[in-house]
């Protein structure tokens, strides 16, 4: 696990890449981890079908910022139907070795809001009125 | 007709070391007292020691080894459970026992579902367990209780189902009963409980043990039993409950882990299974049970059964000669119609009185209610004797059983 | 001032049989996680075990020789807890952990005794187990809330506790705190309480295991305390309460052992404690927790509490110099006035990955909001690491934190 | 415990003495051991202060009911007080050798019931309304 805290992890950590809020926000969805606390939101600014771009913002572990902010690197760009439908390798290729499995769900929970804002994005939310 | 496998049931007795320790006057322990609680393999000691030993921790935040450990095989027995009665894991809560498991659903069911109108069909047959909770949330939400009766043999009279299942919301009734052995044909009233538009629970607390379940197949919202029964330790119990029902329930105890977020003045709560999972589980003993499960599998549930018929009706066999000198066979006697429960008097011997003379002898059995005072009043039985069977059982115990009842006799100058 | 009896700390740490398996890094065992779970001793895994092995049955109403035993066992296991914390037996009752004795108030109590203009009275520093419960009971009854402030150290403000308590029907805090250790004045707090006509209930989880505590010094109406962080297994806790509060209670959970007399339409209830145990009882837990009170007599809460004080001095002193480096130690930094809880943070490496570096070197801490999270958002504080101390831990222990942060230093090139 | 039914208590348990009710009960009470269900009524007739007559009823095994049967005859005509005041060694004596601890509960039911009825009756219930 020691092994895991390179360099560009504790950049990304440090240094998180598409930090902070939208103006304009197309999709949404935020989660968090009850049982550690960490926490993270996503915003997607979604156009023709394509992210065009996004933010996040939140607290919590080196895995989970670092990872969060890898994956919104990775995601630029990408059509809206992709991204909902990522499977965890994009992560795991994002940060590389040395991932415990008892923080595993650290690494995953950027991508588990990603995804719930992406597919709430194409299904649409039921009415929460 | 009797075709016990003695070799295998000496593989069995073998993996439990109570079975060899004899009594403080030299007896070999016959233990005919299972439907109380069961004896435990090795193979489940050994898994709560080992916890203990080994990988001791509290689960589900702790991110250091042992920790993780603990979380998994917490978790793989909830799964294992899962699977031995074909639900999803999340449809599995740990509970202490049975008989909270059922008051987890009067309070947090119940209390919400239940109003002045409603009536609640349940059995003569019921254990303490399953008819006290429903009295009370009867008696504060003013639903009634309605039962189906039972007759002279202990079997449910269903000629009047239809009408009994009139307006009733829930169906609360016993899988087999612990006082007879009574198994209740669900097959019969849960289709028909269903039709009528009630919600159904079921306590398994003698069926798990013996039979095959399947909740699918079985088509329940709850079913309720204890570890302790089969083979497990005490203070792990399941509440399994039907997802889509479990959901839309508010949750029965608060505390750590059942939570999603606290503030000082209001919380959300967990996911299932862990929404009804308030404070530190019984994490050593729900490993514990699921060590008894994968013993339970390996010995296979069809034989756990036929087993115990056929040890059953070598009983019967050899209880038969008995009844002109005054011997009272209560419940169904067919084993097809019941699990491995012999619930009897003999002459005027008071139950207890039969059980303390057997005691001497090394076999051990039960005397009393049984925890079912009302069908013991109806019956007008003050008291039954009873001998319970389980995997580990042999006819040499049955024969044991009955020179302890030939004891019995000259004691009492029959 | 440092005056640790290495001799004792070393036998002490023979009796716990999981200190002597190294990680699977081959590291030594560094447990400093008691606040979430103790290790056991093999007296109290050896007394579960010997219940399994030797005389496992149902309890209180078994004739034969091994229920008889395991009767005794059990009622023996009460004794000791009620003599452990100056109580009476009937004043003891068994319940899975302290989240659900609180919770078994909450509704036996709470439910009962409290109306839209009462007022609860509890801490900014409750663990969730001793506030989410509270708020349910709140919104059920129409009850407000209200809370003792805690400082930055974490130290209740009692400067206003007479505002605060007037108009308090209940008073339900903790004794010590889990995350930061802060033991709680309850000398000053509850006879104030008593004055104002408050009900009082003390969640004691993080007290018992460290400190002598004695319930008719304390005058209380309920305590609840966990088992399994006492040296005892997991699945057994106890409510204690004052014998005529328990009598004026409802039942809570309803079934098998609680009930004198059942009817299929009503029933009359068990004496104390009985009538708060309702099905069958985690017995060998019971025994476990027996087991873990004699060896914690046996050491001596004296020598407990001293031992914690010095290895808290110790870690303080050696904890010191990294605060220019950006440790920051939360709660009482002070060893009379706290447990041993160490919470904490290094410069901006989470607690998370704090512990996960940690783990790589055997050392076992927690990291999260510890089931307080409405008082980390008061902190400002998203998780902290918490090292927490007991009667196995050594100066070794301390040495190897610290250079376990060292670590975490290097690796995070702070 | 074998050894402990004896033909006297056997007889005891089967023709029980001073079974049944009197017209005239100056004093009563009733109790049931909830584990095993055992029931036992004593009703006094109290004339002068002392114990003029005396009736059990009730259901249960050989040790309870045998215990109770004795434990009439040796009452009758004792004082009240005395009588509240009666020690367990009065139901040992009867019976005599053989009862384990498991049915010392059993043995000694009479004896409860016996002890409420008269302290009920020499303290005064509460007004039950
Ligand atoms: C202060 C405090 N109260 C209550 C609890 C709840 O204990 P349990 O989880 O054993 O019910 C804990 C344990 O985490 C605690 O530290
Ligand atoms: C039919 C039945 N239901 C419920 C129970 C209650 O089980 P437990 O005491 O383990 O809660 C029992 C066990 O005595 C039983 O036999």
């Amino acid at each position: 696990m020691d092994d895991f805290y390179r360099d560009f992890i504790l950049d990304h950590y440090r240094n998180p890449r598409n930090h902070g809020h939208l103006e304009r926000a197309s999709a949404s969805a935020e989660d968090v981890n009850p049982l550690c606390g960490d926490r993270i939101r996503m915003e997607l600014d979604v156009r023709g079908g394509v992210i065009a771009d996004v933010r996040f913002s939140g607290q919590g572990c080196a895995i989970s910022q670092a990872s969060a902010s890898m994956l919104t690197e990775s995601i630029k760009g990408m059509p809206l139907e992709e991204a909902a439908k990522l499977s965890k390798e994009i992560v795991l290729e994002n940060v590389g070795i040395g991932i415990s499995p008892t923080r595993m769900k650290c690494a995953m929970l950027g991508l588990r809001v990603l995804k719930s804002a992406a597919i709430g994005e194409i299904a649409g939310w039921p009415d929460e009125e | 007709m009797i075709a016990i496998d003695d070799a295998k049931v000496q593989r069995v007795i073998a993996d439990f070391p109570i079975l060899a320790r004899p009594t403080s006057r030299g007896k070999r322990l016959v233990y005919l007292d299972s439907a109380a609680t069961s004896q435990k393999p090795n193979v489940v000691i050994d898994a709560i020691d080992r916890y203990y030993r080994e990988y001791n921790a509290n689960i589900h935040r702790g991110v250091y080894e042992i920790a993780a450990r603990a979380t998994d095989e917490f978790e793989a027995a909830r799964a294992k459970v899962a699977r031995f009665i074909n639900a999803a894991t999340q449809e599995v809560i740990w509970t202490r026992n049975a008989t909270e498991a059922i008051n987890l659903v009067a309070y947090s069911w119940g209390l919400q579902n239940l109003g002045p109108d409603d009536v609640i069909l349940t059995s003569e047959l019921e254990h303490h367990s399953n008819l006290v909770p429903w009295q009370l949330v009867a008696q504060k939400t003013g639903a009634s209780l309605r039962f189906i009766p039972a007759d002279d043999r202990g079997e449910l009279v269903l000629d009047r189902l239809d009408t009994l299942l009139e307006g009733v919301k829930l169906l609360a009734i016993t899988h087999v009963s612990n006082t007879l052995g009574t198994i209740v044909p669900l097959e019969r009233i849960i289709p028909k409980a269903r039709a009528a538009g009630a919600t159904i629970l079921v306590d398994g607390a003698q069926a798990i043990p013996h039979l095959a379940v399947d909740m699918r197949a079985l088509d329940v919202d709850f079913y309720a039993f204890s570890g302790h029964k089969m083979l497990g330790p005490t203070g792990i119990g399941v509440l399994y409950g039907k997802r889509a029902i479990l959901e839309a329930m508010p949750p029965f105890l608060a505390g750590g882990d059942m939570i999603r977020h606290v503030a000082y003045d209001r919380s959300s709560f967990n996911d299932l299974p862990w929404k009804f999972e308030a404070g530190t589980s019984n994490i050593a003993d729900a490993i514990g049970l699921g060590a008894a499960v994968e013993y339970l599998e390996s010995l296979g549930m069809d034989w756990v059964r036929s087993h115990e018929q056929e040890l059953l009706a070598y009983a019967f066999e050899r209880l038969a000669p008995l009844a002109p000198r005054g011997l009272a066979i209560y419940g169904p006697h067919d084993p097809e119609r019941a699990s491995g429960v012999i619930s009897f008097n003999f002459a005027d011997i008071h139950a207890h009185d039969m059980a303390s003379i057997l005691d001497t002898e090394g076999v051990c059995i039960r005397a009393g209610h049984h925890c079912t005072m009302p069908l013991m009043e109806k019956m007008g039985w003050s008291a039954t004797a009873r001998a319970s069977l389980y995997v580990y059982n042999t006819r040499a115990d049955v024969d044991a059983l009955i020179e302890g009842l030939e004891k019995a006799a000259r004691v009492f100058k029959l």
